[in-house]
C-alpha cells in the first residue's frame, strides 16, 4: 500500500456512481472504479462516447457525490467543492453578463487579488488564448472556439493544484488546438500540477499525458486499461505524432479503446433493447 | 468590389432598416390613438346624454375638467401637487423597503435551503392573509402618520417580489453556480456575482406588478385616514358622487406610475446589456 | 389649512395641537367638523385641530382607543359599545338629535313595501353588518312586528355601491343618509319608506330622540385636558348656532367646491335646507336620547346585550354649559 | 469485489442518506415550532393582562375560542362552511379567469412585438389604476352578485401573472425557438410546445402571490356588499369591536390558501419532471 | 451567369454581416462572401476558430440577415427561417422538456405525421445514432456525446432538402464520429439533399465533402479558396484516408487552411492588439 508516501494527488478507490432515472431504474453510470493521479501527473481519459468520464470528474471535483466508494483529493476526503481544483466543464460555463475580460478575472478577484493586478494578468492571459482585442466582448458575441478558450484562461489564470479538463480543445481548429494544447504544456511543465484530460482525440491524448486511462463502456463503466506514455519531455505536440514510439503506442491503446467503443455502439444499437426502458 | 464600396452597401442597408423602424414606430402609435379614441369617445358618447349615467359613472370631458381645476385652482384639501407628493413618498419608501426586503428574504431563502424549509410555510401563511385587512392593525399600531402606510405599502410590496427572487435563485444554471465554486467564489461572492446578476430579470419582472401594488397600498393606507394624498381625494370624491374626481385621481395616479415604469424599464436596459438584443425581445 | 397628521395631543405651534378622526368629513351629517374649521373657529380658540376622514365610524373609535387620534366625529351609540367592552368614552358634545337616516325602497317594491312591517323575507341595505344602521334597522324591524331574523341585512356601505345593489335588485331597501338619498331619489329609482331627518320623524320610529352624531373621547383624555376639550366645545358650539341662522346657500358658500362637485351646488343646497332640522341647536344631549339609543343597542349589539351600562358616563353636557 | 458487493454498499450509502435526510426533517419541524411558539407565545403574554390591548389586537387564546365557536356553533350569518365555501367560490373562479387572461395575453404579447408595442403601455396605465377602488364601480355596473367579486378578483390577479407570463416568454432561450422553427413548427407550435414550457416556472411563480391576491379580492368585494363569506364575517367582527373575530377569520383563509398552494406545488413538481432533481433547488 | 439553369440549392452573393458591439464599433465578421452549393452537393466549410463559419450557417438558415448581399435558397431570397432546411447548432439546442424520443419525433410531430408512426420512425432514428435504450431520457441525464446525436436524429429524421451542420461530430469519439459519418453519407446518397459542413477536422472534411471552402480569418472573413474533392464515391470514412488522392488533396488545403490560422493567432495575440476594443 501506498499509505506512507506523500498521498497522491488524486485518488479514487472502489468508486460506484448511480443515476435514479425517471422510470425509477437506477443507472449504474460507474462501478468500482479505482483511479490515483500522482501529484504532477498528467493524465489523460478515453473512452466511447456516453461512458461515464464527465461524471468521473464531478466527482473529483467534489459537484457530486458517489454512491459508494472514496475520492479523495491531496488525500483529504471530498465532501463539497475542493479548493485549489480547477475544472474546465465540458459545456460553456462561462457567466454570460461578464466581459471577456471579467471572466478571466473572476478567478483571481474571486481571492482577493486586487483588483488592477487581476486585470492585468487577465489581459496576459487571454492574449495566450489568442483573443486579445475581444477583452470587452460579452460571451454571446463570441464564437464557440473562442467561448472555450474564455473558459481555459480562467481555469488556468487561478494556477490550480489540481486541473480538471473535459474535452476542453473540441471545438477548436487543429492549429489553435496545437498552439493551446503547447501553452498548457508550458503552464504544466512551470507548477506541475496534477491534470485529468479528458478528450476523443487519441493523438492528443498521447501527445500531453503521462498516462493514459481507458474506461469501458458503459453502463456501470470502469477503468479498462491504464498505458504510460515515455515519450521525452519537453514535447512539441505538432512534431511528437511522427515519432515511431508514438505510433506504438498509439496503435496499443486504440485497440483497447476500439473494442470498448464497438461494445458501446452495438449495444446501443441492439433492436432489442429498442424496446427496453434502460 | 472594393471594402469601400461594400461600406456604402452596408450603410444603405442599414438606413433601410431604420426607415422602416421609424415607418413601424408610426403605424404602432396611430394604432394606439385609434385605440384611445374609440375607448373614450365611446364612453363619452354613451353617458353624455343620461344625466344619471354622468353622476354615477363620469365622463371623460368631466374628468378632463376636473384635472384642469385641480391642477389651475387645487384642490379641496390642497394643491395637487401636495397631494402627489405625499401619496407617492408612502408609495415609494414602502416601494424601496418592500423591494429590498423581498430580494433579500427571496435570495436567501433560494439559496439556504433550511431556511426555505423552515420559513417558507409561514411565508405562505402571511401571503394568504388578506393584508388590506392588517392595515386597520397597523393604524391601531402606528398611527395616522406616514408609518402605517408605508406598512401597508410593504406587505403588499413584499410577496411579489419575494416569490420572484425565490424562483429566480432557484432558476440560476447550476453550471454557473459550479463554476464560479471552483474558481474560489464564496457563498457570498456566488449569491452577489452569479445569482443577482442571474435572477435580475425575475426581480425586474416583479417590479412592475409590485409598484402598482405600492400605490394600492398607499391609497387604502389614506383610506383609513389621512389628510393629504390621493386616496384622501378619492375618498371624498366617492363621498360626493364625484364619478369625475375619482377617475381624474386615478389618472394622476397612472401618470404618475408611467414615469416610475419608465425608470424601472431604464434600470432594466442598462442592467441587461449583457444580453443578445434579440433575446431581450420586444420591450415593454 | 390641513397640515399632515399627526397622532397624540403634544403641543407647540401655534395653538394646542388635536387630531378629530371623522367617519366621512363630507357628509353633512358631519358637517359641523368641516364647517368649524372653514369659518375659522379652531383658530379663534387657540387650536390647530386636525380632521382625519374614515370610512367607519368603528374603526375611528378603535384608533383612538389605541391612542392614535384624540377625538372621534362620529354615532354616540360607539361610547355605549364600548362601555360594555370595559372601555370609558364620553360625548362632549351632541351635533345630530336625529339619526339623519333615510330608509329608501326601490321603485318596484312599491306595492309590497309600506312600512318595516313588510319587510319580512326581504333584503335591507345596511352600510355594515355591526353598524349604527344594522341595529337601526333591526330595531325598526322588531318594532314594527318582524322579527329581525326573518330579514336579510347586506352591508352595502353607502355611494355608488348601495346605488349600485338597489340598481341590480340586490337590495330592496337600504337605510342612508345624505347625499346618497338625494342622488338616488334624484334619478327616480327609489321612494323614502320612512325619514329620520326630523325630531318627528324619529321620535315616530324609534319612540324618542336619538342622539346620533357627536364629538367623543376618552374620559381619559377628557379629565387629562379638560381646557382643550373646553376649546372645542366652545368651537362647536358656536358652529351649530350659525347654522341655525344660515341657508343651505350661506353653507355652500363656506364648503369647500368639491364637496358638491359631484352632484351639483344646487343639490346639495337642497339637501341641506331639506334637513336642517337634525342638527342640535345647543349641543346639550338630549334628556331621552341616551336610553334610546341603549335599547336599540341592548336588544341586538352581542357587545351590549345583558350587560348593565351606566348612561350617565358615557357622556357630559358640562364643557357646553360652560360654553361661551 | 462481486457486482452483488458493490451493490451492498450502495444500499448502505443509500440509507445512510436517507436517515440523514429524516434526522435534517425533524430538525426543520422543531424549528419551525419553536418560531410558532416563541411568536403566539409572546402575543398571549404581552397582550392577555392588559384588557384595552385585547379588545384592539386580540389574544391567541381568544381567536382559538372564537374558532372553536365558529365550527361547533356556527357564525352569526350562517355555518362557516358556507361562509369559507362562498367566499372560495368567488376566488378561485377569479383566479382561474384571472390567470388563464393573464397567461394568453402575456405570452401573446412577448411573442407579438406589435401587440407588446401597441398594449404595453395601456397595460401599464392599467396596472397603475388602484384596482381596489374599481371595486365600486363593478358593483354599480354589476350588483352585489357574484360577478363584482369575481371582477375585482380578476383586476388583481391579471397583473401578476401577465407581466411574469410575458417576461418568461421573452426569456425563453432563442436557440431552442429557432431550433423549433428550423424542424418545422409553425408559431403556435413554438408557442405552445417550446414558450409555455419554458416560461411555464415564471407562470407557476406568479400563480403563488396571485392566490394571495385573490383572496384579498374576494375579501374586499365582500366588504363592498355581501350576505355571506369570510370578508361578510370580518366586517361583522370589526363592526362589534371583535379582534379575535378579525382574526379568526384570517387564520382560516391562510388554511385555505396553504392548501391551494399545495395543490399548486403539486402541479410545479409533475410539469417539471424533465428537470435534474438539484436545478429545482429547496423547495418552499 | 447561371440564370438559366435550375438555381443553386443555396447561393450567397456579396455577403456582409457586420455586428454591433456594445463600445458601439462594428465589427464586420465577413465582407463579400460569395458561396454556391449546388442541388445534393456536400460542401464543407473549414477555418480559423471565430472566422464566421456558424455565422455563415444562419445566414443561410434564415435566423439572421445580412447587412448586404442576398442569401438565396432554391432560388428565392431568403426571408426568416426556410422550410425544408435542416440546421444542427454548435450548442445545445434539444428541447430539455422533452424525453429524448419526443426531442426526435418533434419535427415530424410539428409536421402532422400521426403521433404512432412519427415515434415508430423516432426510434428507428434513435437506433441509428446509437442511442438505443436511452428514449426516455431527458436531455440533463445524457452526456455530451449523447446529446450531439439526438440533436442529430432530430435533424436527419426531416429529410431536409438543405442540411446545415456545424460541428456535429465534435464531442465524440473517433469510432462514433466515423460510424455517424457513415451513416450521414448513407442517408445522404438516398435523398442528395444539399449540404454544408462545418468542421475543425480538415480529414472529416475531406472524407465526406464534394467541395471543401476555407475560409479566411476574420475579421471581414470571407472566401479564400474552394477545393474539389474528386475522390470516389461510396466512400468509408475510415479507409478513405490512407488513399494517396487523399492525402494529396490533405496537403492542398492545409497549406490553405494554415496560412490563415496562423494569421487569425497572430492577429490576436499581437500585444498592441492589447489596448485596442475590437
Ligand atoms: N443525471 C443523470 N441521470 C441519469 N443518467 C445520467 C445522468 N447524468 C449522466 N447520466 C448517464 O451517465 C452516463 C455517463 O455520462 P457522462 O456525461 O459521464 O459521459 P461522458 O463519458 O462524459 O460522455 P461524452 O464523451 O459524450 O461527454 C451516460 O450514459 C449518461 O446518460
Ligand atoms: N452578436 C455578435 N456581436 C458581435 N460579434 C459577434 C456576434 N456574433 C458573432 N460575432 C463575432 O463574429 C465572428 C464569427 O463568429 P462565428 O460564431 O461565426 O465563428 P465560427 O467561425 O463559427 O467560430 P468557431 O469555429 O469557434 O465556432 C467572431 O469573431 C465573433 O466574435
Ligand atoms: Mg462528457
Ligand atoms: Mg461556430
Amino acid at each position: 500500500m501506498r499509505a506512507e508516501k506523500s498521498p497522491p494527488a488524486i485518488e479514487l478507490r472502489r468508486v460506484t456512481k448511480r443515476f435514479t432515472t425517471d422510470s425509477g431504474a437506477p443507472y449504474t453510470a460507474l462501478r468500482d472504479l479505482d483511479l490515483t493521479v500522482d501529484e504532477g501527473e498528467f493524465c489523460a481519459v478515453v473512452g466511447p462516447t456516453g461512458c461515464g468520464k464527465s461524471t468521473t470528474l464531478t466527482l473529483v471535483s467534489g459537484l457530486e457525490r458517489p454512491s459508494a466508494g472514496s475520492v479523495a483529493v491531496h488525500g483529504r476526503p471530498v465532501d463539497g467543492i475542493t479548493p485549489g481544483v480547477g475544472f474546465m466543464f465540458q459545456t460553456d460555463a462561462i457567466l454570460p453578463w461578464k466581459s471577456v475580460v471579467d471572466n478571466v478575472s473572476a478567478g483571481p478577484r474571486f481571492r482577493g487579488v486586487p483588483k488592477k493586478e487581476a486585470l492585468e494578468s487577465a489581459r496576459d492571459w487571454i492574449r495566450r488564448v489568442g483573443l486579445a482585442g475581444f477583452e470587452d466582448r460579452f460571451p454571446h458575441q463570441l464564437s464557440g472556439g473562442m467561448r472555450k478558450r474564455v473558459a481555459l484562461a480562467q481555469n488556468l489564470i487561478n494556477e490550480p493544484r489540481v486541473i480538471l479538463m473535459d474535452e476542453p480543445f473540441s471545438a477548436l481548429d487543429v492549429q489553435t488546438r496545437a498552439k493551446m494544447s503547447d501553452e498548457l504544456l508550458a503552464l504544466w511543465d512551470l507548477t506541475r500540477p496534477a491534470v485529468v484530460f479528458v478528450t476523443h482525440d487519441l493523438e492528443e491524448a498521447i501527445a500531453l499525458a503521462d498516462t493514459v486511462v481507458v474506461l469501458t463502456a458503459g453502463p456501470a463503466a470502469t477503468i479498462k486499461a491504464r498505458f504510460r506514455v515515455d515519450l521525452p519531455r519537453p514535447r512539441v505536440v505538432q512534431e511528437i505524432r511522427f515519432d515511431p514510439r508514438f505510433l506504438d503506442i498509439y496503435h496499443q491503446i486504440w485497440d483497447a479503446l476500439r473494442t470498448e467503443v464497438d461494445i458501446a455502439y452495438s449495444q446501443s444499437t441492439r433492436l432489442d433493447d429498442d424496446r427496453r426502458a434502460s | 468590389m472594393t471594402a469601400q464600396e461594400a461600406q456604402v452597401e452596408v450603410t444603405a442597408v442599414e438606413s433601410a432598416h431604420r426607415r422602416a423602424a421609424r415607418r413601424h414606430r408610426v403605424l404602432v402609435h396611430l394604432t394606439q390613438l385609434a385605440v384611445l379614441v374609440v375607448v373614450l369617445g365611446g364612453w363619452q358618447l354613451t353617458v353624455q346624454d343620461n344625466p344619471r349615467s354622468v353622476i354615477l359613472y363620469g365622463v371623460p370631458s368631466g374628468i378632463l375638467g376636473r384635472l384642469t381645476t385641480w391642477v389651475t385652482e387645487g384642490t379641496a384639501i390642497g394643491s395637487l401637487g401636495d397631494q402627489i407628493a405625499t401619496t407617492l413618498e408612502e408609495a415609494l419608501i414602502g416601494f424601496a423597503i418592500g423591494t429590498a426586503l423581498g430580494i433579500v428574504c427571496g435570495v436567501a431563502l433560494g439559496r439556504v435551503r433550511f431556511l426555505s424549509e423552515v420559513f417558507g410555510p409561514f411565508i405562505k401563511v402571511l401571503n394568504a392573509i388578506p393584508r388590506i385587512v392588517l392595515g386597520a392593525v397597523f393604524v391601531l399600531a402606528f398611527g395616522l402618520g406616514i408609518e402605517s402606510k408605508i406598512l401597508l405599502v410593504i406587505v403588499l410590496v413584499f410577496f411579489g417580489v419575494f416569490f420572484n427572487a425565490f424562483q429566480g435563485t432557484r432558476e440560476v444554471d447550476r453550471n454557473f453556480i459550479a463554476n464560479a465554486g471552483i474558481l474560489g467564489a464564496s457563498r457570498w461572492q456566488v449569491t452577489s456575482q452569479v445569482v443577482l446578476p442571474s435572477a435580475f430579470t425575475w426581480i425586474i419582472a416583479s417590479l412592475h406588478v409590485s409598484f402598482g401594488f405600492a400605490l394600492i397600498g398607499a391609497i387604502v393606507g389614506e383610506f383609513l385616514g389621512a389628510t393629504s394624498g390621493l386616496g384622501v381625494l378619492i375618498k371624498q370624491a366617492e363621498g360626493t358622487f364625484d364619478a369625475n374626481g375619482v377617475w381624474a385621481a386615478m389618472v394622476i395616479m397612472a401618470v404618475v406610475a408611467l414615469a416610475a415604469e419608465w425608470l424601472i424599464t431604464r434600470l432594466e436596459n442598462r442592467l441587461l446589456r449583457w444580453r443578445p438584443a434579440q433575446l431581450a425581445g420586444p420591450d415593454l | 389649512a390641513s397640515q399632515t397628521a399627526s397622532g397624540g395631543s403634544s403641543s407647540g405651534g401655534p395653538g394646542d395641537k388635536v387630531s378629530i378622526m371623522v367617519g366621512g368629513l363630507n357628509k353633512q351629517i358631519y358637517l359641523p367638523f368641516m364647517l368649524a374649521q372653514r369659518l375659522g373657529y379652531y383658530k379663534d380658540q387657540g387650536l390647530d385641530v386636525t380632521l382625519q376622514d374614515e370610512g367607519a365610524g368603528v374603526d375611528a373609535t378603535t384608533d383612538m382607543v389605541a391612542g392614535k387620534v384624540d377625538g372621534v366625529g362620529g354615532f354616540y351609540d360607539h361610547t355605549i359599545a364600548m362601555q360594555g367592552l370595559g372601555q370609558q368614552l364620553e360625548s362632549v358634545v351632541s351635533m345630530l338629535t336625529t339619526p339623519g337616516e333615510v330608509e329608501l325602497c326601490r321603485n318596484e317594491v312599491k306595492d309590497q313595501i309600506h312600512s318595516p312591517a313588510d319587510w319580512k323575507g326581504h333584503n335591507l341595505g345596511i352600510t355594515d353588518v355591526g353598524s349604527s344602521t344594522d341595529f337601526l334597522t333591526q330595531f325598526l324591524a322588531q318594532k314594527n312586528g318582524v322579527d329581525p331574523a326573518s330579514t336579510h341585512r347586506v352591508g352595502v356601505q353607502s355611494g355608488a355601491t348601495l346605488i349600485g345593489a338597489m340598481q341590480h335588485g340586490n337590495v330592496d331597501c337600504a337605510m342612508t343618509t345624505e347625499p346618497t338619498v338625494s342622488t338616488l331619489l334624484a334619478t327616480g329609482d327609489a321612494y323614502v319608506l320612512l325619514d329620520m331627518r326630523t325630531a318627528a320623524g324619529t321620535a315616530k320610529q324609534l319612540g324618542g330622540e336619538y342622539p346620533a352624531t357627536s364629538l367623543y373621547m376618552t374620559t381619559d383624555y377628557v379629565t387629562k385636558h379638560p381646557d382643550i376639550v373646553q376649546k372645542l366645545v366652545n368651537a362647536y358650539v358656536k358652529t351649530l348656532k350659525w347654522i341655525q341662522d344660515h341657508t343651505g346657500a350661506d353653507v355652500a358658500a363656506q364648503m369647500p367646491a368639491d364637496y358638491y362637485a359631484g352632484s351639483g351646488k344646487d343639490a346639495y343646497v337642497k339637501a341641506f335646507d331639506s334637513e336642517k332640522g337634525i342638527y342640535n341647536p345647543t349641543g346639550i344631549m338630549p334628556p331621552n336620547g341616551p336610553s334610546t339609543n341603549l335599547k336599540v343597542l341592548q336588544a341586538f349589539n352581542p357587545d351590549v346585550k345583558g350587560k348593565s351600562i351606566d348612561l350617565s358616563k358615557t357622556y357630559t353636557d358640562k364643557f357646553v354649559q360652560a360654553a361661551k
